[in-house]
């Protein structure tokens, strides 16, 4: 079976989330444990979860991004390994660099828990799909920003890789996911990993999953 | 033991929606407020002695420490005050 | 005693500061054979509090029916736990925070939630949902915005951060809760085949004391004693800011990290026995792990890890900082125990042994400052026999309906009415899908996650409706079970077992002391009718602020089980032509309602409810479910059919109904409505008429798709349901115009 | 127009979440540190001019408003600066 690896930061909560979903997909999760650096040569891809890691304290994601397994993601990233970062994994992603833009405070202040609607935006086969996708959010910190200049290269890059159909959060142009100039690296605030069944409600998160590891 | 603290803000063109809910509310209420922006203000204490030379090393390690983590220059600036 | 006397006024601050009255202080010198010394007077004073003795409940809470052959471990254990077969046991407890939340309601809700969670898993269970109850006061009472705002965000806060979903939930709005807001945490954990369960009773002489988490700060000292007094205290002793106790700060990430550590080392086999500090902090945490192990600890206090290096024996003792477990482990694995905080980045301190003498001895540097019985402060605290009056089943007066018509205008204030208002603003605001588990969320009427293991589905859903309280306590108790058992029943769950956070006003006024007596009664009774034992639960009593008391309030936490998550009937309708039917209990009351308190009228009721009647009404609803022809289902509340009707009625559907607008506001204990297809009438009419003993059926219409309510009548207009809609969100708006 | 800087910070006998997760991370990555505490920074521009009433006026309403929603006296200090 192929390995697929997730990150695990103190804090982080969706970690076996995503670890039950690689399960059902077929594939065999492996934890890549913060303090550690790791030679990822052997695995398929690497997943950042969401969820709280150091109680998004400070700014989310900033002090798991400083982390050692990190900065072996981050060059194993480099050679081509893929990366999905979810929630809180595409704050990290944003933080350690290898995301452009930044997630801030939503614009309503709270913390939102719903379902969004999300319309593919990119080309690259890795990312794209066909029609929208219904996805749970769950975050106080989505609000994608990123300066105008830099935000024109992003479309003319195609790294525009998700956008919510009705903004929940405030983020510019209704951003929810992008992605690294070679396309080998993504985050979106959604969590896909919360609609693998029916009777989570929605079935379509399994479909980016499958998407990007196959 | 030199105290130091450094204030982070969010730079001006970036949307501030803490501080514009904060600007609302107080506006709201009536108070003279023309506008207000929420930050960060993040207290350290290092060990070092008040020499000029002691001061600039503590300095220089407080910069280290807010380039390192404590704020995120793409979209916060930051002041930093010996205390 | 004369107040001149000068040892008698000193004897006097003593008592007040330490909140013991003369008769336990006459009982502590009896027991010790002399009066308290130094530190003895903080353990008394923290132990034989209300709060952690339960002094004034204990002989009642007896009365609870608590068997059940899927008891696994009942009261008296951090939680109680039933066991689900298939190698799965769940663990479950609700508390309340109510003083701390009014007040600091960020701190105070957010440190209930860890305070719950941390019952839960010092168990050995990995905590899988939350739920609360929340009562607050009239939207106008003073603070009463920014309490509410506080205690969502407190909620929020913690729960989302830790990464435990929040699927359920009540809020009840009155004005009796002005300046005693209720705020009543529920969490849930999960025991797999594998999973080890641990519990708090302390063995094994020479074992060690270990103490992990975070340091120990001058939190909330006092606090369980605190809680266990009227706010605003008597006049001799007003509530004195500078002595107010620090707020307890939460920590959700280092609970996080204490969730994933205790769970290891737990499972790992390392830990002998571990119990959480919570009220009372180490002083009750050892002395009931030493009690009910039924040895005695040699503990170095000195050896504590201490935020503040100029703490007192006594504040240590006393201390409620957050986030602290202590254990026993055999000396042998304390360095694998040590490995493991470690990892997660948290420290394990030895801080004593476990010695056969049955004495707690507190060392201090190189001095033994209190050595004492644990039982003394355990087994042997007051157990008060408050007075009440024995005749609550009485009826103060007979509900014989009544025959008003019913105007636009009723209608728009029903609909006008915060009972009525969409709770989304709170819930929204908490991670309902963390755990990737949840089958249904805080938008229905029962909370539902996924068990690992079985893929079976469990249910939570949380009661009490407090103004059948305030009607007839003993009848409200009743409800606070049969109501959420019959919604678990309706999504295909069958009832198992019962937790509750009995919220009361001052058990020493003979009134507050009867609606305790009539609940304890009346939820004991439903319960053995549904043979859903009660497994855990806790009392708040002293919710009484200068003379007022609080609703009596016991909320309670239902679990049922299902057997599958994909075959759970929805709550809203789905398709046009599909037919509505009522289904109403065999010697259903009926009563005026919530309607009744909404026009300033005392809520009566027809009669007492038939408890053999209404469990078998529970377990019919629930058999019927299962037979899969129900889509869709919802029980009748607060203002009877028309209103939960428009709860269904999602866009763009409607209803047309051959029942009057008169009869569509009645309430009656009980009526549920379910949906099923119109293709399937006949089958379905044949499947219930098998339950006749169980309730009578009437087909109260069709789902229409024009978002209408039409009545059969006609004396009203056809309703829409968007307006009703509106005027439902307005009642909050209006209520809480920054909570939006 | 005045600006003033309002320094918020838990307690000091107040528990510090969010300063203990810095600090650990910084003294584990071998920063010279002995102590950090975080809090909130809040920058704020009012009405007024510079005079001694002017200035009185001013921070009596910057109080004010501190008082009134940017911090918790109950668990937070604050400083105010005149920037
Ligand atoms: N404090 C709360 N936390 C979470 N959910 C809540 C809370 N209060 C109310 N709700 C949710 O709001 C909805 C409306 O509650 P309620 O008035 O009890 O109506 P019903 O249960 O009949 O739908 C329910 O789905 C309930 O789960
Ligand atoms: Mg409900």
């Amino acid at each position: 079976m192929k390995k697929v690896g997730i990150t695990r930061f103190l804090g982080t909560n969706c970690d076996r989330d995503i670890w039950a979903a690689v399960e059902d997909l077929g594939f065999q999760p492996e934890w890549l444990w913060f303090e550690n650096q790791y030679d990822l040569k052997e695995y398929q891809a690497v997943f950042i979860p969401g969820g709280f890691s150091y109680g998004d304290y400070l700014r989310c994601g900033a002090l798991a991004a400083r982390s050692q397994v990190m900065k072996s993601v981050k060059s194993a990233s480099q050679k081509g390994l893929p990366v999905f970062g979810i929630c809180n994994g595409f704050q990290i992603l944003c933080e350690a660099g290898m995301l452009p833009g930044a997630l801030l405070r939503n614009e309503s202040v709270q913390f939102i828990d719903t379902w969004v609607e999300l319309e593919s935006m990119t080309s690259d086969k890795r990312w794209s799909f066909q029609d929208n996708k219904k996805i749970p959010i769950a975050h106080g910190e989505g609000r994608y920003f990123i300066f105008e200049d830099q935000k024109a290269k992003l479309y003319d890059q195609d790294q525009v890789w998700l956008k919510y159909v009705n903004n929940p959060n405030g983020s510019m142009d209704d951003i929810a996911g992008v992605l690294n100039e070679a396309k080998n690296v993504g985050g979106l605030m959604p969590h896909p990993e919360r609609a693998m069944q029916t009777w989570m409600g929605s079935k379509d998160g399994r479909i980016l999953l499958e998407k990007f590891l196959n | 033991m030199l105290k130091f603290g450094v204030q982070v803000l969010p730079k001006p063109e970036v949307l501030d929606s803490q501080g514009r809910a904060v600007e609302t509310l107080l506006k709201k209420e009536g108070f003279n407020l023309n506008s207000c922006r929420v930050g960060k203000y993040i207290e350290l204490e290092v060990e070092g002695d008040s020499s000029v030379a002691g001061l600039a090393e503590a300095m220089s390690s407080i910069k280290k420490m807010s380039e390192y983590v404590l704020y995120n220059p793409l979209i916060e600036k930051i002041e930093i005050i010996k205390l | 005693m004369s107040t001149n006397d000068p040892i008698n006024a000193e004897l006097k601050v003593k008592l007040g500061k330490y909140r013991l009255n003369s008769f336990e202080f006459q009982k502590i010198n009896e027991l010790l054979g002399r009066p308290p010394e130094g530190v003895e007077w903080a353990l008394f004073s923290a132990l034989w509090s209300e709060h952690c003795s339960y002094k004034s409940s204990r002989r009642h809470l007896k009365k609870f029916f608590s068997t059940s052959p899927r008891l696994v471990s009942g009261f008296g254990e951090n939680a109680g736990v039933i066991d689900l077969g298939e190698g799965e046991r769940v663990g479950f407890k609700m508390e309340s925070h109510n003083h701390p939340s009014y007040i600091e309601p960020y701190q105070g809700a957010a440190t209930g939630v860890g305070g719950i969670l941390r019952d839960i898993f010092t168990m050995g269970a990995r905590p899988i949902a939350l739920a609360n109850y929340l009562c607050f006061g009239k939207p106008a009472a003073k603070r009463m915005q920014s309490l509410v705002q506080g205690v969502v965000h407190g909620i929020s806060g913690y729960g989302n951060c830790v990464g435990v979903p929040n699927i359920s939930g009540q809020t009840e709005f009155h004005e009796s809760y002005d300046e005693n807001i209720l705020v009543n945490a529920f969490a849930l954990g999960y025991f797999g085949k594998k999973d080890v369960l641990v519990t708090s009773s302390a063995k094994g002489v020479g074992n060690w004391v270990v103490y992990v988490g975070a340091k120990t700060g001058r939190d909330g000292i006092h606090g369980a004693s605190m809680a266990s007094e009227s706010f605003e205290g008597s006049a001799d002793q007003p509530l004195d800011e500078s002595k107010r106790p620090t707020v307890q700060i939460g920590d959700p990430f280092y609970e996080k990290l204490l969730i994933e550590s205790c769970l290891e080392v737990i499972n790992q086999n390392l830990v002998v026995a571990i119990q959480d500090m919570g009220a009372a902090g180490l002083t009750s945490s050892s002395f009931e792990m030493a009690s009910k192990g039924g040895v005695g600890f040699d503990m170095y206090l000195d050896q504590v890890p201490l935020r503040d290096s100029t703490m007192t024996p006594e504040d240590i003792l006393l201390s409620e900082s957050q986030e602290r477990m202590l254990l026993v482990c055999e000396p042998k694995k304390f360095e694998a125990i040590k490995k493991v905080f470690s990892r997660w980045n948290l420290e394990a301190t030895k801080i004593g042994e476990v010695i056969e003498d049955r004495n707690i001895n507190l060392h201090w540097h190189d001095e033994v400052i209190c050595s004492i019985d644990p039982d003394l402060l355990t087994e042997n605290a007051p157990n008060y026999d408050r007075k009440f009056e024995p005749d609550f089943t009485k009826l103060p007066e007979t509900y014989v309906g009544d025959s008003n018509k019913i105007s636009l205008s009723d209608i728009e204030t029903i609909f006008s009415s915060l009972q009525l208002a969409p709770k989304n603003w709170i819930y929204d605001q908490y991670d309902q899908r963390v755990g990737a588990q949840t089958a249904r969320d805080c938008s229905e009427p029962v909370g539902v996650v996924v068990l690992p293991e079985s893929k079976r589905a469990l249910g939570i859903v949380l009661g009490c409706r407090p103004y059948l309280m305030r009607a007839h306590s003993y009848t409200g108790a009743m409800d606070a079970i049969y109501y959420p058992a019959i919604e678990l029943a309706l999504k295909g769950l069958e009832p198992l077992a019962v937790t509750d956070c009995l919220n009361f006003g001052n058990p020493e006024k003979p009134n507050v002391m009867t609606d305790f007596v009539a609940t304890v009664e009346g939820m004991s009774e439903a319960c053995r009718s549904l043979k859903a034992p009660v497994i855990s639960g806790n009392v708040s009593f002293y919710n009484e602020t200068r003379g007022q008391n609080i609703t009596p309030t016991p909320s309670t936490g239902l679990v049922g089980l299902g057997s599958s998550a994909d075959q759970i009937p929805g709550s809203y309708f789905s398709k046009n032509s599909d037919l509505i039917y009522l289904l109403t209990s065999k010697n259903c009351i009926s009563i005026s309602g919530k309607r009744a308190e909404l026009v300033g009228e005392r809520l009566k009721l027809s009669g007492l409810i038939n408890v053999e009647s209404t469990a078998a009404y529970v377990s019919g609803l629930l058999a019927l479910v299962k037979l899969g022809q129900v889509k869709a289902s919802r029980i009748v509340g607060a203002f009877g059919v028309l209103p939960t009707l428009v709860k269904m009625a999602s866009s763009p559907f409607g209803a047309q109904l051959e029942i009057s607008a008169t009869d569509s506001i009645k309430e009656n204990l009980y009526e549920v409505i379910v949906v099923v297809e119109a293709n399937n009438q006949k089958l379905f009419e044949v499947q219930l008429d098998n339950f006749a003993e169980a309730f009578t059926y009437k087909k109260l219409g069709r789902v229409t798709a024009d978002a209408e309510i039409n009545f059969k009548d006609q004396s009203l207009p056809a309703l829409s349901v968007a307006q009703l809609k509106a005027l439902s969100r307005k009642a909050w708006q209006n209520s809480f115009p920054e909570l939006t």
